[in-house]
């Protein structure tokens, strides 16, 4: 499947599904966390889309919000799509896990999760990953500081 | 006056001259104990060098193997390296781990020698140059050799560490399981000397090694005795025991100083025991390389000093051994059970069997 | 029939097991008897045979001709360049004895080999070729501050015609 | 693990033991914590971040140029093609044109890179099946090979040899004479390694149908590279999406369907002699031209997200830029191969034995600062 093609399937299952018109070098779709579990589920399993292999889950501090971004990929169909959750509250970050339908996002949000402090729903084992278990904050959000570790160059 | 009576190529008499002197000299009681400690005194210092050097002959040998030099620092060639080794290891501080047993951790290191130690001295290394020359010699070595196996369960599991407790269940089962295939390969032999006392063995071998004359069942028992004894001493590619790669250092991993050096020196004396014994019961120990009634070239070989024969022979042994610990992958160990249960312990049952058809139709030379 | 068939099955596995290890073997025994194919490099003796290739990044030093000037104009584009503030220049103000006019020149090019990861982008980013990488590698000192290095020689001068 | 209880008709109790963060066989400060009965392992939870040095925070405060020298540090047993993952991304958001030179050199430089990796794989993987022998095998082969480095690159490890646009300097003069030189010389030594390891029964009885898992699992963890393609994942991004130099040479793509230790064992010596083939195609071949493409001195990128995968030694490593028009990137993420490649960790061991752990993480080939960034 193309761009459009998929970009029309999407907005059929999902037309509140925000895609940007400009051609970037993915597909994105922009979604809210509570769309996000269906139609990744959608994606996953679908035929046509069968996107089985998610190759990269990165967490983004916008400031104003927090983002999650799915690279997402089909092994037998080779076509790509960039899923992106725009989760507006910050205190209280929450978005379902995507562990059920690739396994490679237990860790991934594990990392997300330590570094971003977005909560996954329903993730087996949510704890923090590379710091150590009594780190406070979130080091990869905008607004962390920390005097002793942070040299300003 | 004693030293009259020395010769390189038999030591009985020698060994007999002091005894009679020292029981001349003292009362009889009194030299016999002498004479005790003076063998102890002996077996001790033989004991030292022997790890000492086997330490550094296996370094040098694995280095070669591997394209590297080896210890070339302390020392021409780095032949004092050993011994810098031994001094670090005699300074360093004896760690004992919380809530060990620390008797049983103390014990141990102890218990491992005195296997290694107390067969060393069935062991003959030349003609008369033997402590012990019991009738039942073979049998002897083979069961002290056993209680090695109580020092390593001690250790491992007075050590309170899981790893050193895995090391050692994992070598109890080995070595329990692979003493049955060195026995019987060992005894695939006696049935062709009639004899368990090591030095009728040798005697027996005066016209040819049991190797050569044994037929093929010999060369079978051999080939089992190499593998199943060096398992049973936890060498490579057997180590499970203190697998490094896997429980780090099996069950000494919480020893450290002098008693880490124990349990090094008792492994390379066992080392150096195995093929003792191999030589002996297949390569005839001191007994020099005699072709049937060949005169002339038996005496010629008779020109070599036996105890040259023996080490000479141990070396050979010990090269191949080396040879396969720096070679070869580890086994599982599991792998290494099968290997025992289905295939070695078969095979020298039959090849027991098969000896004895040999040894009764008289195919043997 | 089947046991014979599993019988030589049996023994053909026990024929390729030995003949497998003796082909490791074989490797690890020609070694031994070829000691000439050792690599081992003895490395302080073999100190004065042991050159290190030209573009071996062993530590920043700035170059001094015979004069004892360099060609440093203290632009600090390698401190910019620098990821980890390895390199501080410190600078003075001189008089220009011909013109009269106030220069800016280094007073102090203060080098911090503890933090240096030898990346070579100060190298590239100067603009007048005053540094360089040298090819030393025997770094280790017993006292940390003696890793930090001030590059250029006392009463050393920049060359003339560099600051155009 | 109840069956087995009952049908021994005695109780048996798990236990935990701690493999790592010091552990002759993690490879670097990995923490496994095991559950075993018996030997047996029950699970595996691996614990990292011991090494954790923040490389995405501090790539938010670095230039494009300064963000490579970082990446050597990630996976530094491919170093090179990390750096090159950098450069890729910044030429694509500069949309910079390229010398061909610099494509064919990186292309030669990658597939050295990946031999070296593969070598001191090879020589440590022995060394955890308890071959210490081939360790010191894999490392003298594997010392050519970084002599050519630090001939022309100036490090033997952290060569940080590729800035955004093309080459830090030009080849050495040397460089194309010592690389056949290797290539001859590899050449025979690689048999070498086959009869000391892959033939070996003891090797054999070790790995196959060792740490099975089957492809859908391997796609669903993302286990890419060597790892992967041992269970008949095709992943190789250089054929998925070549960049540099790899949509001009001819290459195999080693696939292996067994999915067990040995097969990834397989894949990675097929992979050697694959990747020497590609240096023989270029070597010969670097066409003239610059070194390095013209750029300004401070780099910035027009706002967008750019993504880019390559095939390091380990697997795919994607590298997600997000640039804001400033001198630094606003969010770097790297995806590196042995995050993902350690996840499926748990998978493969249940069941297997210690023993089997340790030759299980060999072949997946972790590196831990990979993995802990």
């Amino acid at each position: 499947m193309n761009n459009d093609q998929i970009k029309e399937k999407v907005l059929k299952w999902f037309p509140d599904a925000e895609i940007p018109a400009e051609a970037g070098q993915f597909l994105n779709v922009i979604v809210t966390p509570e769309i996000l579990h269906p139609l990744a589920e959608k994606l996953r399993y679908d035929k046509e889309t069968h996107f089985d292999y998610l190759f990269c889950l990165s967490g983004v501090d916008w400031v104003s919000n927090l983002m999650v971004v799915y690279h997402l990929t089909s092994t037998n169909l080779g076509h790509e799509i960039v899923l992106k959750v725009k989760i507006a509250d910050r205190e209280n970050p929450e978005v379902d896990t995507v562990c059920d339908l690739w396994k490679t996002a237990e860790f991934h949000e594990r990392e997300v999760y330590d570094l971003f402090g977005v909560k996954f729903k329903n993730h087996p084992d949510l704890r923090r990953i590379l710091l150590e278990d009594d780190w406070e904050g979130f080091p990869m959000r905008k607004d962390y500081t920390d005097e002793a570790n942070i040299v300003e160059l | 006056m004693i030293l009259l009576n020395f010769s390189i190529y038999d030591f009985s008499d020698f060994i007999n001259s002091i005894d009679t002197w020292l029981v001349e000299t003292f009362s009889p009681t009194i030299g016999h104990l002498i004479g005790l400690v003076l063998v102890g005194t002996c077996f001790l210092l033989f004991t030292a060098l022997l790890g000492l050097s086997l330490v550094y002959i296996e370094r040098k040998v694995c280095a070669f193997f591997q394209q590297r030099l080896g210890p070339m620092r302390v020392g021409p060639f780095g032949t004092a390296q050993t011994i810098a080794d031994i001094i670090k290891l005699i300074f360093k501080e004896s760690l004992i781990t919380k809530q060990s047993d620390k008797f049983l951790f103390n014990l141990a290191a102890f218990v491992i020698m005195m296997a290694p130690f107390i067969v060393l001295s069935a062991i003959p290394f030349a003609k008369g140059l033997q402590a012990l020359d019991m009738d039942i010699g073979l049998f002897f070595i083979i069961s002290v050799s056993s209680i090695g196996v109580t020092g390593i369960l001690l250790a491992g599991w007075s050590s309170n560490n899981k790893y050193s407790l895995i090391g050692a269940m994992r070598s109890g089962a080995q070595i329990v399981s692979y003493e049955l295939s060195v026995a019987i390969s060992l005894m695939t032999i006696v049935i062709l000397t009639g004899s368990l006392q090591l030095s009728e063995i040798i005697a027996s071998q005066s016209n040819g090694w049991w190797i050569f004359k044994g037929n093929i069942p010999a060369i079978i028992a051999f080939v089992i005795y190499i593998i199943a004894s060096t398992a049973e001493t936890n060498r490579g590619p057997f180590d499970m025991a203190e697998a490094e790669s896997e429980i780090t250092a099996g069950f000494h991993t919480e020893y450290s100083g002098i008693k880490f050096a124990y349990f090094f020196l008792a492994e390379y004396v066992n080392f150096f025991i195995i093929s003792a014994v191999g030589a002996t019961v297949f390569f005839g120990g001191w007994m020099p390389l005699h072709i049937g009634d060949a005169t002339f070239f038996n005496n010629a070989m008779d020109f070599i000093p036996p105890i040259i024969w023996f080490f000479g022979k141990v070396a050979v042994i010990m090269y191949f051994l080396m040879w396969f610990k720096w070679t070869f992958p580890r086994l599982r160990i599991d792998q290494l059970l099968t290997l025992e249960w289905k295939y070695l312990l078969p095979i020298s049952i039959v090849n027991l069997l098969l000896m004895s058809i040999v040894a009764l139709k008289g195919w043997h030379w | 029939m089947r046991i014979i068939k599993n019988i030589g099955q049996y023994f053909g596995e026990i024929f390729h097991a030995i003949k497998s290890l003796l082909t490791g073997m074989k490797i690890t025994g020609y070694y031994f008897f070829h000691p000439k194919e050792i690599v081992t490099q003895q490395y302080p003796e073999n100190r004065d045979t042991l050159k290190m290739f030209d573009r071996f990044r062993g530590e920043v030093v700035l170059i001094h001709d015979s004069n004892n000037e360099h060609r440093c104009t203290g632009c600090s584009a390698c401190e910019l360049a620098c990821p980890n503030g390895t390199i501080e220049i410190i600078n003075k103000k001189e008089i220009d004895p011909e013109t009269g006019k106030s220069t800016k020149a280094i007073d102090q090019f203060v080098y911090h080999l503890s933090m240096c990861t030898f990346c070579n982008l100060c190298i590239i980013a100067c603009p007048t070729d005053a540094i360089k990488m040298a090819q030393t590698f025997e770094h280790s000192v017993f006292d940390r501050s003696k890793l930090t290095k001030v590059l250029n020689n006392p009463g050393s001068k920049l060359m003339p015609g560099i600051r155009e | 693990m109840s069956t087995e209880q009952t049908v021994l008709g005695n109780e048996t109790q798990e236990y935990f033991i701690n493999m790592g963060p010091q552990h002759p066989s993690t490879h670097g400060v990995l923490r496994l914590l095991l559950t075993l009965d018996g030997e047996i392992i029950r699970k595996v939870e691996p614990h990292m971040g011991y090494i954790h040095r923040s490389i995405e925070k501090m790539c938010e405060k670095d230039s494009y140029q300064q963000i490579v020298h970082l990446t050597d540090r990630m996976d530094y047993l491919s170093c090179h093609i990390n750096n090159e993952a950098v450069c890729l991304t910044v030429e694509m958001g500069l949309q910079l044109e390229i010398p061909e030179r610099v494509k064919v050199i990186r292309t030669i430089i990658s597939e050295l890179t990946r031999l070296a990796s593969h070598q001191l794989w090879w020589g440590v993987m022995g060394m955890d099946l308890g071959a210490i022998t081939g360790f010191l095998y894999g490392f003298r082969d594997r010392e050519l090979i970084t002599d050519i480095f630090e001939e022309t690159c100036g490090a033997r490890l952290t060569m940080n040899y590729n800035v955004p646009g093309g080459l830090m300097f030009d080849i050495h003069p040397n460089f194309q004479k010592r690389t056949k030189e290797f290539l001859a010389y590899f050449k025979k030594k690689l048999p070498e390694y086959e009869e000391l390891l892959t033939g070996n029964v003891i090797f054999e009885e070790r790995t196959k149908g060792i740490g099975y898992i089957s492809k859908e699992d391997v796609i669903s963890y993302g286990v890419t590279g060597p790892s992967g393609r041992g269970s008949g994942f095709a992943c190789d991004i250089r054929k998925l999406h070549p960049y540099s130099a790899y949509d001009r040479v001819e290459f195999k793509e080693i696939l292996y369907n067994e999915g067990d230790s040995y097969a990834r064992y397989m894949v990675r010596m097929d992979e050697m002699k694959e990747s020497m083939h590609i240096i023989d195609q270029l070597i010969d071949n670097i066409p003239e031209g610059d070194y390095k493409a013209k750029t300004k001195a401070v780099i910035k990128l027009p706002a967008g997200e750019y993504y880019q995968r390559v095939e390091t030694a380990r697997g795919e490593l994607g590298v997600y830029i997000i640039s804001d028009n400033k001198k630094s990137p606003y969010r770097v993420k790297f995806r590196s191969p042995g995050f993902s490649n350690l996840s499926a960790l748990d998978t493969m061991a249940k069941g297997c034995k210690i023993a089997d752990l340790v030759a299980m993480m060999s072949t997946l080939d972790l590196v831990i600062p990979d993995i802990d960034r």
